[in-house]
């Protein structure tokens, strides 16, 4: 019996505050996330004109917050379409062909589990240095090991069902076949980790600002803004606590949406990845 | 199998059992209105297909069922007591010492991280007190008393290092390490190749009549059952449309839907001739008419489920 | 069992090479140099001839492939090069700052298993009920925030506020210098380890065995303790295995916040003054960690699970 | 944070007046939690291969140079000497040492001082010291190996050495520096140089928690009677600023070096007010142009970009007035500094006005190169883009790593860049790095070349009378005011708090941060840990 | 059976069939050893006919049926329709391949894509084959009602239909390339016994209408009997016995033929004690031969086996012999 899935609807409901805040930013505030600075207006505390109050700059933290989001929501977002692109193919070409390729993936796979994600990151955003593509870039590569064995092994088992076997002896290619008979299939594990992966990103790019190497100012991302309102904790508490709750709530709602897509597509399905 | 013991007092006896899932206006049952009983040491079988409630009978029984479902009607009377009526310690104990069960997966029914030792000495240690050693011990007998070959060295091997076969062995070494009074074999044999399939039903059939223990055997296949069971019960539907002596049920089916399960059997000598490959009965077009049917063999349509209660319970159920 | 371990330690050997290779080839085009992060201060400490001296002096001349015939001609006898902040070989840094790491995650690690696997059992049993709810949503928080930030929540209301702890360093080893930095550390494989643990068992008392069980007689505690915990850790010890493996990597920014002096706090260090040898190193280190962890807890799993093959 | 407030305000009534003033008789005895805000590690304890400022806070405790910065007369003088003969038209030295002892119990002779600056010089070591020495007479040839000794380096006898230079040279800047220090002769050849340092600092190294702290303890045998008062420094590593925030506040240190946010915060904090100790560094905040890449060919936009920016209200909201108000390059503390020069104003018509003069009446793009820093570095990129954009000049910030920009700078690779240069304490130095003939890499990232100032500049070189010399630099400081080659940000100011029972703490403008411990003593309101 | 099947150009033709996977380690070569699923299976398959290969699991039908249908690589041996050879570098590719043989699984469950519409699942191969977008959907609707389904059925997802109805599309999808061959993997053994009447009815009417030719892999005898014209047992990987299916029911002769006849549970012995099988006295082998394997436990797998061949004991009845 399907319980009503409190995971699923909250979850959605947080992320859909998130992605509304994103998507009408403009509409929802008449200022600008960089250039309405003004200094005079310095670390005033939340009040009728300035919701969440201002940033060192004098930037409202109200405006910034919902800009930010966009960036969260982009380097979420995108970061793990890379992901996804990349450990889809490699992994279900590496179940469906097997042999050599199969060997070489794998030891892709171990390799990039081996090294933790946040220091492969690191390492990108060195070479790359700072700023959104690099940040895109440096998830995007580092995170997909995980959807790749789930793509792996989920063609593993669909590979001996009827379905997959009738399509090769209809004639499909093998691109065809991975395309529109094991992909589809296949929607629903790799939806629910993308999902929590977008939580994951968003908090990478806090703990990468934290160390030195995030999307820099005057962007409004929301890594950033913790980062430098860390400083004000005691005079300016509010340009802390705003971005920071942004981004509890944000990596709570796409968790919380991971976990209940999971119960809703497969209550059994197991927790083990992580 | 052995000739029927005659005594007065059934063993086991369904009256009127309805199971399903409790609502706000009253239960929705999927196994309705059940009666048959069991004597002493008789086999009797339950045949029926997927969805019939066959299996939630036997569990409703040892009251195994899975929540939600629940008895919601009707009397279990074992030995003349109802089983409904006892504390759950009591029914603790009354489990695997005097009724015991068989399921149909030899391979996930057993703990995998358990020796095959310790999970039949697991029953000396519930019910007869013993300690683990002694346990051990008689654990060895049960193995040798299931034709298990080498059981001083078997007790010592985990499930996964035992054939399918011999893994069910195991699993009758425990449901008769007590010498239960009623054996509940829930499809025993169906995840098995043909030829083990013969050995392990004759072991059950062999044990149970040197024990005296009922059988209640629950099967898909009619071979297996018109083999084994002096009585058959067939369900259909969660009723049990006919239940009759085996040797009767056969010669001389009386339920339509009875009769259309014999007819669609392809059975081994049934085809004579080069040319004769003669149509196997169709059922449902056997049944067209399904209201007088349903009048006079209180007979109701068949899959698919609508009520998506039922659907989740038949899921959640062992089926 | 010494087959299977000496087996699952050899398949190990191509990942590191790899690793290896993977880290050189990042490190060798990184822009900037050590030389040039003496100059970033603005004292004008460093002149182009000194930049020239700087990079003849570590060989940061010579082409790729002959730096990198180098390094793994020096790795094969345990050395990693040398550092060029600290002048000393890149072991002898990493052997400074090991044990302070290796510390944080043991706490985190034993922490997040002392509290975790408990809950995650308790909301098990009772799954629907506000418990559960609270236990879940409470996991599904500790992961939603940035570790940073839990950090010095932790420390601004322990330390400032209730002045209960020291809000950093390692104070020479104290162990009330460590409780912080492990709960912060913890929190993440204590919420993943909570949710694993309920989905294990879970899972595990939907099998068939625990019906098998019940069928026997088996009163619930008895059915708990003697089929569903064994094999509710099975499932369990992969979680912790890749939580404690990858912990040294998650630790850096615990480190860096707590100025806690393990090879996360080196490595950060490192990547910004371009002391490569020491950064390769660090990585190095930090992966073995991980490939170590993995393959021991292969080998406990093996230990605990008659069905992995051990042969 | 309430059991804080109290314990504080408790203490003011005894020492919040005795706070600065030095009239209180130093007590010895007591340890002192120091800290290393520039980073979360040491690198080595063999200070001389080191040019990092974090190195020289453990360095400072166990070392001493020749020389040693006197903060209160804002000059270098002599600390291992006794006394320095200045002839040969300033070019040889020669310097009596004191008696003093290193750690090992040996005493400092002329060959201690020799060998050292020896070691620094030797190109096989690439230190960063090597260059105070480039001008030394014979350090070609021994740079070429072509002689064993520099003819330049003399020991004329056991307590007495010359030092010879091509022209005449003011040698206090560089030999007062910490990682120009001595060392007992022979000590390259020890093994465990880089863990166990001997100096002669009135200090003793007793251990080194890597990634945490090191501990030195007192040096009975210190040249100074008396001193130091202190049995131990704690040399702790706590580069985050606000852990450092609640760490000091905790009581677990003793001085934080601060930022603009803390320093604003502790200001207005009554238990913390009275100790703030604050110093005009020598370090100038500017945003540098590139002049060979349009738009900054023209002055015009040079001085727009100054005029743009509201320099003032960004001091005072961003930096927290935790900064001077630059005019030119040197900076307050600088004896060249022209006291009567004002500023860039902040005129956004007359930015718009010299850019449509420079012939951009449309505004410009500008692309800035700048790092992570709060003083110098994206925070004040972030309040300037509006306020440049006002005027027409749209800035795209080019975020970068520290050691990146310290690549891209010197290599001429940049549009424009912040940084925050040393400008200081010697103005001819200084201003060396506007000479034409001075290159990119070597210090002229402005790629400054005014024919004007190069006459002005090498007319100082040659000046013997410090007056004169002096007022030459000060003019060569107006034109580089005038010509514009960056935009003035600030001159820091370096503000650290102490603790209340903290005393002896100098106002060091070459970097606060860095003390003379010896100096330093604490009093009995010091909480038990440090007693 | 038609008479002249065993005269005519078999349409398929299986010589010398191998397929062996490696198992164990690949770094650690004397950990691996071969597991030899199939060794040496030789199978004609005459026009119209419907050949069964019975066996218990293991035992290789399955592995041999992947094989034909090209979806496992053979080791050895050669797989020739219409004494084309098929697999090998002359092979036809897999387009062609389609029209030759088609296959209908086990599983109904598992069979049929979820994620697409019975319509999409049937019109796909036949877009893929060049047929004209404007025919697509009247023989979609065709094979359609061949089966048993409405048109209508066309619109809806697998989940939706019952396993009976699910077994009617996967033999609609194997039946829409219009193939020659049809192979069965135990088509019924999923469903229940009613509805496994209605599909072998379903069977054997297109057999009959569309001149198919069957190879059905099964374990249920009943229905092997029902359905075949010709069966081979196997066991272990080897054909132990071939003949006519009237000659394999009624004069069962290898040890292991015998013993899988006789440990059927048939509801008959109810009605016919007498009639049980597992009496009467067993067939001596031919003269100067003994059966090979004469011991029907579990032979070794990895291991070659013994040198035997398939003697003939009566007209197309062929028993695995060794000489004495």
């Amino acid at each position: 019996m399907r319980r009503f899935n409190l995971n699923l609807w909250l979850g959605g409901v947080l992320t859909l505050i998130v992605i509304v805040g994103a998507v009408f930013a403009p509409w929802l505030t008449s200022l600008d996330p960089v250039f309405d600075a003004n200094l005079m207006y310095a670390e005033e505390p939340p009040s009728g004109q300035f919701w969440f109050g201002t940033d060192e700059q004098g930037r409202d933290v109200y405006t910034r917050v919902l800009y930010g989001a966009r960036i969260s929501l982009t380097v979420g977002i995108v970061s793990q379409i890379i992901n996804s692109v990349i450990g889809l193919s490699l992994g279900i070409s590496a179940a469906y062909w097997g042999g050599w390729w199969d060997d070489l993936v794998n030891g892709l796979t171990n390799v990039m589990l081996a090294i933790p994600s946040l220091i492969f990151a690191l390492a990108i955003m060195a070479i790359l240095g700072p700023g959104l593509p690099s940040l895109l870039i440096a998830l995007g590569l580092t995170n997909w090991s995980w959807t790749c064995r789930i793509a792996r092994s989920s063609t593993l088992s669909l590979k001996g069902q009827g379905y997959v076997q009738a399509a090769s002896t209809l004639g499909y290619s093998d691109i065809r076949i991975m395309w529109t008979q094991l992909l589809p299939n296949m929607v629903g594990p790799i939806l629910v980790i993308s999902t929590l992966g977008i939580g994951a990103a968003v908090l990478a790019e806090a703990a990468l600002s934290f160390l030195g190497l995030g999307i820099r100012p005057p962007f409004p991302s929301w890594g950033a803004m913790l980062t430098g309102a860390r400083e004000l904790i005691v005079i300016a508490p509010w340009a802390a606590v705003f971005p920071g709750l942004a981004i509890f709530v944000t990596v709570l709602g796409f968790n919380l949406l991971g976990d209940g897509l999971r119960d809703y597509l497969d209550p059994h399905m197991r927790t083990r990845q992580q | 199998m052995n000739e029927p013991v005659e005594h007065n007092a059934p063993l086991l006896e369904l009256k009127n059992l309805h199971v399903g899932i409790p609502g706000r206006r009253g239960s929705v049952d999927i196994v309705r209105d059940v009666s048959f009983s069991i004597m002493p040491g008789e086999a009797f079988g339950l045949v029926g297909e997927s969805g019939s409630g066959k299996s939630l009978t036997a569990l409703s029984l040892i009251r195994l069922l899975k929540k939600p479902l629940k008895v919601s009607q009707g009397q279990i009377l074992f030995k003349g007591d109802d089983l409904q009526n006892l504390t759950d310690r009591a029914m603790r104990q009354m489990r695997g010492d005097r009724i015991a069960m068989i399921f149909q997966e030899p391979m996930t029914a057993l703990n995998p991280l358990k020796t095959v030792g310790r999970q039949i000495a697991e029953m000396f240690v519930l019910h007869k007190g013993m300690g683990w050693a002694e346990a051990g011990r008689k654990a060895v007998d049960a193995l040798a008393s299931v034709h298990v070959p080498a059981p001083e060295e078997r007790v010592r091997a985990y499930p996964h290092q035992m054939s399918g076969g011999m893994r069910q062995r195991v699993m009758i070494a425990i449901a008769l390490a007590c010498d239960p009074d009623l054996l509940i074999a829930d499809e025993p044999t169906t995840a098995l190749d043909v030829t083990v399939q013969d050995e392990v039903l004759k072991l059950i059939a062999e044990l149970c009549a040197a024990r005296g223990t009922a059988v209640l055997l629950i099967s898909h296949d009619l071979g297996v059952i018109a083999n084994m069971c002096q009585r058959v019960g067939v369900m259909y539907s969660g009723r049990l449309v006919e239940e009759r002596d085996t040797y009767d049920l056969f010669a001389d089916p009386r339920h339509p839907y009875t009769k259309g399960l014999l007819g669609a059997l392809p059975r081994l000598g049934t085809r004579h001739g080069a040319a004769g490959r003669q149509r196997l009965v169709d059922i449902d077009s056997l049944i067209k008419d399904r209201d007088t049917l349903l009048q006079e063999f209180c007979f109701e349509p068949r899959n698919p489920v609508r009520d998506p209660r039922l659907r989740a319970g038949m899921a959640g159920g062992v089926e | 069992m010494l087959r299977f371990t000496i087996r699952r330690l050899l398949q190990v050997i191509p990942t590191i090479i790899a690793v290896v290779l993977l880290i050189f080839v990042i490190f060798s085009v990184v822009p900037g140099s050590f030389a040039s992060s003496l100059m970033s201060d603005g004292r004008g400490g460093a002149d182009a001839d000194m930049v020239a001296r700087i990079n003849e002096q570590f060989g940061l001349d010579d082409p790729v492939h002959v730096r990198f015939f180098d390094y793994v001609t020096g790795l094969l006898q345990f050395d990693m090069g040398e550092s060029f902040r600290f002048r000393q070989p890149v072991t002898e840094v990493i052997g400074d700052r090991i044990w302070a790491s290796l510390k944080l995650s043991i706490a985190a690690m034993v922490f997040a298993i002392v509290v975790g696997v408990p809950l995650g059992f308790i909301a098990a049993l009772k799954p629907g009920s506000i418990l559960d709810s609270i236990t879940m949503i409470g996991a599904v928080s500790g992961l939603s925030m940035p570790q940073f930030w839990l950090g010095l929540l932790l420390m601004y209301f322990f330390a400032l506020i209730l002045g209960w702890l020291p809000s950093f360093g390692y104070g020479g080893g104290d162990f009330k210098y460590l409780i912080l930095p492990a709960i912060t550390l913890g929190v993440t494989p204590l919420a993943l380890l909570a949710r694993t643990t309920r989905a294990g068992v879970l899972e595990i008392t939907n099998e068939d065995f625990i019906r098998t069980a019940h069928s026997k007689g088996m009163s619930n505690s008895r059915v708990i303790r003697w089929h569903l915990t064994r094999n509710v850790m099975v499932l369990v010890v992969t979680t912790i295995g890749l939580q404690f493996g990858s912990m040294m990597g998650q630790a850096v920014v615990i480190e860096k916040l707590f100025s806690w002096p393990g090879i996360g706090t080196l490595l950060v260090d490192s990547v910004a003054i371009r002391d490569i040898p020491v950064v390769q190193g660090t990585i190095l280190v930090i992966v073995l960690w991980f490939l170590f962890i993995n393959t021991f807890v292969d080998i406990i799993y093996a230990a605990i699970d008659p069905r992995i093959k051990q042969t | 944070m309430m059991k804080t407030l109290t314990f504080s305000a408790m203490l003011m009534a005894g020492t919040a007046v005795a706070a600065w003033a030095q009239d209180a008789t130093p007590q010895s005895g007591g340890t002192l939690n120091f800290t290393a805000p520039y980073g979360s590690t040491f690198g080595t304890l063999d200070i001389q291969t080191s040019s990092s400022v974090q190195d020289e806070f453990v360095a400072k405790a166990i070392h001493r140079s020749l020389y040693d910065w006197n903060s209160d007369t804002s000059q270098p003088e002599l600390e291992l000497a006794t006394k320095v003969e200045v002839s040969d038209e300033g070019r040889t030295h020669t310097y009596t040492l004191r008696d003093a002892k290193f750690h090992d119990g040996t005493t400092l002779t002329s060959d201690d001082v020799i060998a050292s600056y020896k070691r620094i010089i030797d190109p096989a070591n690439a230190f960063a010291g090597a260059r105070y020495f480039t001008n030394l007479v014979g350090v070609d040839a021994y740079k070429e190996d072509t002689s064993k000794d520099i003819e330049g380096l003399k020991k004329i006898d056991d307590k007495t050495f010359s030092l010879t230079y091509t022209g005449a040279t003011e040698p206090g800047y560089d030999l007062m520096r910490v990682n120009a220090a001595i060392y007992p002769a022979g000590a390259a050849d020890r093994e465990d140089l880089q863990t166990n340092p001997i100096g002669l600092g009135p200090f003793k190294f007793v251990e080194n928690i890597p990634g945490s702290r090191v501990v030195v303890e007192k040096f009975d045998d210190f040249y100074e009677e008396g001193k130091p008062y202190l049995d131990k420094v704690n040399v702790l590593l706590l580069s985050d600023a606000s852990a450092r925030d609640v760490a000091f506040r905790n009581g677990e240190i003793d001085v934080s070096v601060m930022g603009p946010s803390q320093y604003v915060t502790y200001q207005a904090d009554p238990a913390l007010k009275d100790h703030i100790l604050e110093v005009a560094e020598v370090y100038t905040r500017n945003v540098g142009f590139n002049p060979e890449r349009e738009p900054f060919d023209k002055k015009e936009v040079r001085q727009a970009f100054n005029h743009a920016i509201n320099t003032p209200l960004i001091i005072e909201k961003l930096v927290k007035n935790k900064a001077y108000r630059a005019t030119s390059f040197l900076p307050i503390s600088s004896p060249a500094y022209n006291k009567d020069a004002k500023p860039y104003e902040y005129d956004v018509e007359k930015a718009k006005q010299l850019l449509a003069d420079a012939g951009y009446p449309d505004g410009v793009d500008v692309e800035l190169t700048a790092t992570q820093n709060e003083s110098w570095g994206l925070t004040i990129v972030e309040a300037i883009i509006p306020m440049l954009n006002e005027a027409g000049i749209r800035v795209t910030a080019k975020p970068v790593e520290a050691s990146v920009l310290g690549a891209e700078v010197p290599a001429g690779d940049f549009h424009s860049f912040m940084w925050s240069n040393v400008s200081g304490p010697d103005p001819f130095a200084v201003m060396t790095s506007f000479y034409s003939d001075t290159s990119v890499s070597s210090g002229n990232y402005w790629r400054f070349d005014n024919a004007e100032f190069d006459a002005l500049y090498e007319q100082a070189r040659d000046e013997n009378d410090p007056e004169k010399r002096t007022e030459l630099l000060r003019q060569a400081n107006d034109i580089i005011q005038e010509e514009a080659p960056m935009w003035f940000f600030n001159y820091n100011k370096a503000v650290m708090a102490y603790q209340p029972w903290v005393h002896g703490l100098q106002a060091n403008a070459t970097e606060l941060a860095i003390q003379n411990y010896e100096d330093i003593w604490i009093d009995d309101t010091a909480p038990e840990s440090r007693r | 059976m038609k008479d002249n099947a065993t005269t005519a150009p078999p349409l398929l033709e299986i010589r010398d069939l191998h397929v062996h996977f490696p198992v164990g380690n690949k770094l650690f070569a004397r950990n691996r050893r071969l597991l030899r699923a199939v060794s040496g299976i030789n199978l004609s398959l005459g026009h119209g006919e419907c050949l069964s290969i019975v066996g218990e699991s293991g035992c290789g039908k399955s592995t041999t049926a992947l094989a034909v249908m090209g979806l496992q690589e053979p080791t050895s041996g050669d797989i020739l329709v219409d004494g084309q050879s098929i697999i090998g570098d002359n092979a036809p590719g897999r387009m062609d391949r389609a029209r030759i043989a088609q296959m209908v699984f086990q599983d109904p469950y598992a069979s049929l894509n979820p994620r697409q519409t019975v319509h999409r699942s049937l019109a796909a191969p036949l877009r893929l084959h060049g047929t004209p977008n404007s025919e697509i959907d009247d023989r979609v609707a065709d094979i359609l009602k061949k089966v048993g389904l409405l048109p209508e059925h066309g619109a809806r997802f697998p989940h939706e239909f019952s396993g009976g109805q699910r077994q009617r599309i996967g033999i609609a999808r194997a039946l829409i390339l219009g193939p020659r061959i049809l192979m069965l993997d135990e088509p019924v053994s999923a469903l229940d016994v009613s509805v496994r009447a209605q599909i072998i009815n379903l069977l054997l009417d297109l057999q009959e209408d569309l001149s198919l030719s069957f190879v059905m892999i099964s374990h249920d005898l009943g229905v092997v009997e029902h359905m075949s014209d010709r069966v081979a047992v196997m066991y272990f990987g080897q054909i132990v016995e071939l003949g006519r299916w009237d000659a394999i029911f009624a004069r069962p002769t290898h040890p292991y033929t015998r013993k899988l006849i006789a440990t059927i549970p048939d509801p008959d012995t109810v009605l016919h004690p007498d009639r049980d099988r597992r009496a009467g006295k067993a067939p001596e082998p031919p003269a100067g031969y003994r059966f090979c394997p004469e011991d029907i436990g579990r032979p070794d797998v990895y291991s070659v086996p013994a040198e035997s061949a398939l003697i003939e004991i009566g007209p197309g009845h062929f028993v695995r012999c060794a000489t004495a």
